[in-house]
């Protein structure tokens, strides 16, 4: 009788840290962030008819990725209100009358210890960009940035899972995707192939 | 029903157990270490592309040529410019970290007036006003420059003066003004068709002149182990970083350099090993040989190793007028691969030393050395970018530091040829600072700015359709179709050389060899001048035995 | 790419001015803290001054410069890490130090004969507004970890990505210079593929005037110095006769 | 009801007499006081990171790693005895077993504990599980450390179990019971682990190639020195296991083990230290004229720094080696329990001082011809974290010996309840 009590009061107590790690803790751990504008690459496409992801993340002369288009790029055509959405406002009026570029949420930021050359993965390797940032190159919403409260990285890199066992394809930037993927292709770098 | 306490500890056990099989603990574990692998205290580089920049380096008077790594529109990198004529991208171990200078926390931040701060505004009455009381005196550490002819104009117009406190490579060729009458300031030396250096302790490999230039030479010539090309004879009391890599070390006694010139004088004469012009010194072999503590022997197979070898010339430390009046007996003043004169132009012919006690304001350029103390009582006007010491100046004025300002770079002090170069003010100015010639054209609205000299200088090179312009590609100056485009490399960081086909001509005469009883010691190499060291140069003395932690300075 | 980066250094042409360890510590983000002393400053490349031991006019003196040896053979370091934050490069032959991976055990530091690495005792630190002047291409390091010389992998990383951008599998071997090969004002550190027998440095390796420190305990290291100078090519033997004759400048 | 169970004498087993406990928490004061200081050190050098200590990159190993492989071959008295009783059935060492393996678990915890600070990322010392290196000395301690910490943890449950109190609670009883059954498979289990981490941690050094005056030539993966320390361990263990409890006998005033217990623990001490010396020797003649010479240095070279000179070899080998060992065989000797004692405490000595030569002589020896000989002192947060081990020992082992049947025969309380 004694034992069975026990036994219940133990699952019981099971339980509840079942629901807290699985249900309660992903949320906790993560801060979120709205992107400070809402862009949306599908309109882009479709508008202003870019093809191509490389026409605004150019490579430099050096090989080096630009990144995130400067503000000039923008301002190509943003250089006066088009249409009256909220966006369209704050993106003229905030950052591009005054000339700054745009504070973007990095979904896909890695740290500064993490050396990725957009040149030998696009350029020598031929991979598409959707091989590693999936489809958001056709993506109709910005989704909310979650960063991580301990770690400080962006959730795309370790992927929307917490247990990342069941994550979709292309998801996730942590160093075992890139080591995967290294594998499937037979690449053999080293520690410092990669980092710095 | 009760709670008891073995109820809470099953369901604490319960608890444990199931945590274990939830990604809390596991990835807890993961992010903590990630954290600590980012630590957000510990700083990282900015973002951006890196763009390479040529100037030149202002720490001294002989301005090497530099390729500048700039991120995010700052220095991050400091390198040598391999495309310059004379330093062929070497630098001095300071150059290589310069860029980090302007962030020391030494930096002058404002105005002081006796060490307490300050305004510009104040600091300009003052001036005025000491300037309406009497003369004031100018005194200028880095002349040639276009600023020091703001600097020497306003001077003379306000019925003063411009004294330029040289340095010990200037010094050196001081002696030879009397007997040739021409300036220091167009003298050089032609190490580069030379045969033999004997150098009575000029740190030659140890940031004497424009660094680059001789290293470069040695690596190439007098470097090699037995019989080099060029043979550098080291003449210094102790086993000092020249003397370890020289051809030949002789330990000499200290201060008795000057006796060891006239032994050598005496043995070249006497044993006919050169034509004999010039002088004959007083003092026998065997005097100098007591004196030096060189055996007589030595220093007769001393003047035979030099005289198998010539050209030679002998270089002084500092001044010094046995070792100039050697040269003469060497001939070696006004020859080839000796000391030879600069062509004219580049004489700016100023007072070494003038009369400031009369002065009623004394105007330091931030070029001058810090261990410069002017003796008077007028007012004094330092300008500085570091904070090197707290010296006797009633004014501390912060001057633009590494790369902030656009500077014309003269003739160095010991080079054969006339040169000349600009360098563009790469980094922001990172504190209220202002330049010598900034604060003078406050007072007087019609003194010309340093930036109409250099176009003015420009202009004239144009002109003279003479010398090379070693830019990206060497091209000869009378190819370049207008001022425009000169200027337009000269601001990318090119260099202009004279080299004229036949050398300025230069006479000597020396009747009576000097009579002096001792040769002023010197200190010099590892007891770096500069008022700030570089951070990183801390490498090379506290985080390593390399050199002697130089003397600390208290800011 | 195949290749087994190396150096021959002309001892009889360093000067010991230290231009390399000022560039290199510039080159990778290396802070001058002002508590570091000789046992606790990071220098990835030092310059040790050597004398042969005589005193008055018959002392000679030469300088050392000395950095990773990047082992090729039975690598101390590599061997002895408990968590492959070392390796040798196949790729390379460069023997890569991995800060983020190290837990500061300092294993492979006791395991170096020649006291190339270096750990950080202390957290980086630059006075405020400094951290303007880091090399954007090196991540700085943090407390409690083991760093050496990299062969400035950075440097490596952006001749491959120039390389990639032009289409290029190998490098330009004129895009990966090390810093204080590019540096030396008397051009005394030559730097090369040891692995190509064309290779002007692989020449000089072979030379008799080259050795290598400690090379009899057979760790195969790529780092060659060269002189003419007998008693300084003694200093790459071990023997207590050269300890005692060659002591500490 | 509830409080009186707090009562400390109903703590105590049934027919042990213990001192009151004000005496005992007098006792127990100074100690904890130094365990305080040592958690405000190891705080510090946790905080500020290791520049609190004295080493630095050329003395990158110091004070602690000394004083764990010291205490770690003192502990070794714990698995050796469990082998001793449940593989090689030597019953009549049962009275000292769980002493010892609570000796053994204060010396294990204490040793990981110090080595969790002297890491410089102790947050990233689990990639050491995560992504071991195989080919390392250092992986395989930490594993076979880490595994039989908890072996240890294991073995004590069962000692803790036995307590009066918690002897009541019936499911405390049922797991007791469970794990009594396990301990043996634990004691071969320990065995195994300890005897790898033992000899790995010699191997630690005999494996730097760098470092001539500790490397070994060895047989396949193992330098010489990885049997030398299990040896050296197995040997000094129960030497070690006997000093402290003739100390805890006179701190209590009780004989607590049988005389004979010691006499066979002193010949087995004494036979295994003998044949430890000779192969010592061995390895050293070896080494000093075959390995040091291949890799260009010469004999005696070594000892050529004072104050490592040769006397240090000579004292470590027979003053602290051949000595203790004859000592404690002959049974002249060996049935006088000073001349016992001072020959175990000097077996103990001497293993130190060879975990001391080890570590420390091999750092501060010249390898470049060009460097010199190198001096390190420990600053007092390095002492002072490691005396905070020692307070944390005795309080452990205090509080055990108080409340748990330490030197019992299988049957609870004291085997002698006799004296004062």
């Amino acid at each position: 009788m004694k034992l069975s009590r026990n036994m219940a009061v133990f699952a019981f107590g099971l339980v509840v840290a079942l629901f807290a790690g699985w249900f309660v803790f992903p949320r906790v751990l993560y801060v979120q962030k709205h992107q400070p504008l809402d862009f949306l690459h599908k309109t882009h496409a479709e508008k202003s008819g870019v093809a191509e992801c490389g026409e605004c993340h150019t490579l430099r002369g050096d090989g080096s990725f630009a990144g995130l288009p400067p503000m000039e790029k923008c301002a190509g055509c943003h250089s006066e209100r088009i249409g009256d959405s909220q966006a369209e406002a704050t993106l003229v009026n905030d950052y591009i009358k005054p000339g700054h570029d745009t504070p973007w949420l990095v979904y896909s930021r890695q740290p500064a210890n993490v050396w990725f050359s957009h040149a030998i993965h696009v350029k020598r390797a031929g991979l598409p960009c959707s091989e590693c940032h999936s489809s958001y190159g056709e993506s109709d919403q910005v989704h909310i940035y979650q960063v991580n409260r301990i770690s400080g990285y962006s959730r795309d890199i370790w992927g929307h899972s917490i247990s990342r066992l069941r994550r979709a394809p292309h998801e996730g930037m942590k160093m075992s995707d890139c080591e995967d993927c290294h594998h499937k292709h037979n690449v053999e770098v080293g520690c410092l192939g990669c980092h710095e | 029903m009760k709670v008891t306490r073995r109820d809470l500890l099953a369901w604490s056990a319960g608890a444990a157990a199931g945590l274990l099989v939830t990604p809390v603990p596991w990835k807890i574990l993961d992010d903590v270490s990630i954290w600590s692998q980012n630590w957000p205290w510990i700083p990282q580089p900015a973002h951006g592309p890196i763009e390479v920049k040529q100037s030149f380096c202002t720490l001294c008077p002989n301005g090497c040529g530099l390729r500048v790594r700039m991120a995010a529109g700052w220095p991050v990198g400091v390198g040598g410019m391999k495309t310059h004529p004379a330093t062929r991208g070497a630098l001095c171990p300071l150059g290589f970290g310069a860029h980090q200078l302007n962030w020391v926390p030494q930096r002058l931040r404002s105005v002081q007036r006796r060490g307490r701060s300050s305004s510009w505004n104040e600091a300009q009455a003052a001036f005025a006003k000491a300037c309406s009381d009497g003369p004031v005196v100018v005194i200028d550490g880095y002349p040639g420059r276009a600023a020091s002819v703001v600097m020497h104009d306003f001077a003379r117009k306000q019925g003063g003066s411009c004294r330029v406190v040289a340095t010990a490579e200037s010094r050196a060729l001081s002696p030879y003004e009397g007997w040739t009458g021409i300036p220091a300031s167009s003298l050089g030396y032609d190490l580069e068709n030379t045969a033999t250096i004997i150098s009575f302790g000029a740190p030659l490999l140890d940031g004497w002149g424009t660094p680059g230039r001789f290293t470069r030479l040695w690596a190439e010539r007098a470097a090699e182990i037995g019989d080099p090309q060029l043979r550098l004879i080291q003449i210094e009391p102790t086993l000092s970083r020249t003397a370890a890599r020289a051809w030949k070390w002789i330990p000499i006694r200290e201060g008795t350099e000057f006796a060891l010139a006239a032994g050598l004088a005496r043995a070249l004469l006497e044993q006919k090993l050169v034509p004999a012009h010039g002088p004959i010194p007083a003092m026998t072999i065997p005097e100098s040989a007591a004196q030096t503590g060189i055996s007589v022997d030595a220093i007769c197979d001393l003047a035979r190793s030099i005289a198998d070898r010539l050209p030679a010339m002998a270089i002084a430390a500092d001044q010094n007028v046995s070792v100039a009046a050697l040269n003469v007996v060497l001939g070696a003043v006004g020859a080839r691969g000796g000391i030879v004169r600069r062509s004219p132009r580049s004489e700016h012919d100023l007072p070494a030393d003038i009369e400031i006690s009369n002065a009623r304001a004394v105007l330091i350029d931030s070029s001058v050395p810090w261990s410069f103390v002017p003796q008077t009582d007028a007012e004094t006007f330092r300008f500085a970018a570091w904070d090197g010491a707290p010296p006797k100046a009633d004014w501390l004025l912060p001057a633009p530091g590494f790369l902030e300002e656009l500077t014309d770079i003269p003739t160095a002090p010991t080079s054969a040829v006339e040169t000349y170069a600009v360098a563009p003010a790469l980094a922001k100015p990172t504190r209220e600072v202002r330049s010598p010639a900034q604060f003078l054209a406050a007072l007087d609205r019609d003194l010309v700015s340093p930036e109409k000299i250099v176009h003015a200088r420009c202009a004239e090179i144009f002109r003279s359709h003479a010398g090379t312009l070693y830019g990206q590609e060497s091209t000869s100056a009378a190819k370049i179709p207008s001022v425009e485009k000169l200027e337009e490399q000269l601001w990318a960081g090119a260099v202009w050389v004279h080299e004229p086909s036949t050398p300025a001509s230069l006479r000597c005469e020396l009747n009576r060899w000097p009579s002096i009883e001792v040769s002023t010691p010197h200190t010099w190499g590892s007891d770096w001048s500069l008022p700030v060291l570089p951070p990183l140069a801390s490498k090379l003395y506290a985080e390593s035995d390399l050199r002697q932690t130089p003397p600390r300075r208290k800011a | 790419m195949n290749a087994r980066y190396g150096m021959v250094i002309d001892l009889d042409r360093c000067t010991g001015c230290g231009s390399c360890m000022v560039t290199c510590a510039a080159e990778n983000n290396v802070p001058a803290l002002p508590q570091a002393t000789a046992r606790t400053g990071i220098t990835p490349m030092l310059v040790r001054k050597v004398s042969n031991g005589q005193e008055g006019s018959d002392r000679r003196e030469t300088f050392i410069p000395i950095l990773c040896m990047h082992c090729e053979h039975d690598t101390p370091c590599v061997k002895v890490c408990p968590q492959q934050a070392v390796e040798v490069d196949k790729a390379t032959g460069i023997v890569m130090q991995m800060p983020q991976r190290c837990l500061g055990c300092r294993y492979c530091m006791t395991a170096c004969p020649y006291h190339a690495r270096y750990f950080n005792w202390w957290d980086p630190a630059w006075p405020a507004g400094m951290e303007k002047s880091l090399n954007p291409g090196v991540a700085v390091r943090m407390r409690g970890v083991v760093e050496k010389c990299n062969l400035c992998n950075a440097r490596l990383h952006a001749a491959m990505e120039k390389a990639a951008a032009a289409g290029k599998r190998e490098i330009d071997p004129a895009d990966y210079v090390p810093a204080c090969v590019e540096a030396c004002p008397t051009g005394a550190i030559h730097f090369g593929n040891l692995a190509d027998a064309n290779d002007p440095v692989t020449h000089e390796a072979q030379s008799p005037e080259a050795f290598r420190l400690l090379a009899r305990l057979g760790t195969e290291p790529k780092v060659y110095y060269k002189s003419k100078d007998a008693w300084v090519r003694a200093l790459g033997d071990t023997s207590s006769t050269r300890l005692s004759e060659v002591q500490h400048g | 009801m509830a409080s009186a169970v707090f009562a400390d004498t109903r703590w105590i087993a049934r027919g042990a007499e213990r001192t009151p406990l004000p005496r005992f928490l007098l006792w127990l004061a100074p100690w904890t006081a130094l365990l305080m200081l040592g958690i405000y050190a190891a705080g510090l050098c946790l905080y500020y990171g290791l520049n609190q200590t004295n080493m630095d990159n050329r003395f990158a190993f110091g004070l602690w790693i000394f004083l764990d492989l010291g205490i770690i071959a003192l502990g070794a008295g714990a698995f050796f005895t469990g082998f001793l009783v449940y593989i090689l059935k030597r019953s009549e060492l049962r009275p000292v077993l769980n002493s010892a393996v609570v000796l053994g678990f204060i010396c294990y915890s204490g040793a990981v504990a110090i080595l969790m600070i002297d890491v410089g990322q102790p947050l990233r010392a689990w990639f050491t599980f995560w992504h071991p290196n195989t080919h390392s000395m250092l992986t395989e301690v930490t594993f076979c450390i880490s595994c039989y910490l908890l072996v240890l943890c294991l073995e004590y449950i069962p000692i803790l179990l036995r307590n009066r109190q918690l002897r009541r609670l019936p499911s405390f009883l049922v797991f007791e019971y469970q794990l009594h059954k396990l301990v043996p498979v634990l004691a071969a289990v320990g065995t195994l682990l300890s005897f790898f981490h033992q000899g790995s941690l010699g191997g630690l050094y005999g494996v730097l190639r760098g470092r001539p005056f500790a490397f070994r030539e060895g047989f396949l993966i193992w330098p010489s020195t990885f049997f030398l320390f299990i040896l050296s361990a197995i040997a000094t263990g129960p030497s070690f296991l006997m000093l402290v409890t003739a100390i805890v006998e006179k701190v209590t005033g009780r004989r607590l083990v049988p005389q004979e217990v010691f006499r066979r623990l002193a010949f087995i001490s004494g036979v295994l230290l003998a044949i430890y010396v000779a192969a010592k020797s061995i390895d050293t003649l070896v080494w000093l004229n075959i390995t040091s010479t291949s890799a260009g240095f010469e004999p005696w070279q070594f000892y050529s720094h004072e104050p490592f000179g040769t006397p240090i070899l000579f004292t470590e080998i027979v003053l602290f080696g051949l000595l203790p060992a004859s000592l404690l065989t002959f049974r002249a000797t060996a049935s006088r329990r000073g001349w016992l004692l001072t020959a175990a405490a000097m077996a103990c000595a001497g293993v130190l001082l060879n975990r001391f030569v080890l570590t420390v002589q091999t750092l501060a020896l010249p390898t470049l011809p060009f460097d010199e000989f190198l001096q390190y002192t420990p600053s007092w947060q390095e002492v002072a974290s490691f005396a905070g081990v020692i307070g944390y020992g005795v309080i452990v082992y205090s509080l055990s010996y108080r409340y748990l049947p330490l030197f019992a025969s299988s049957k609870g309380g004291d085997s002698h309840v006799s004296g004062d």
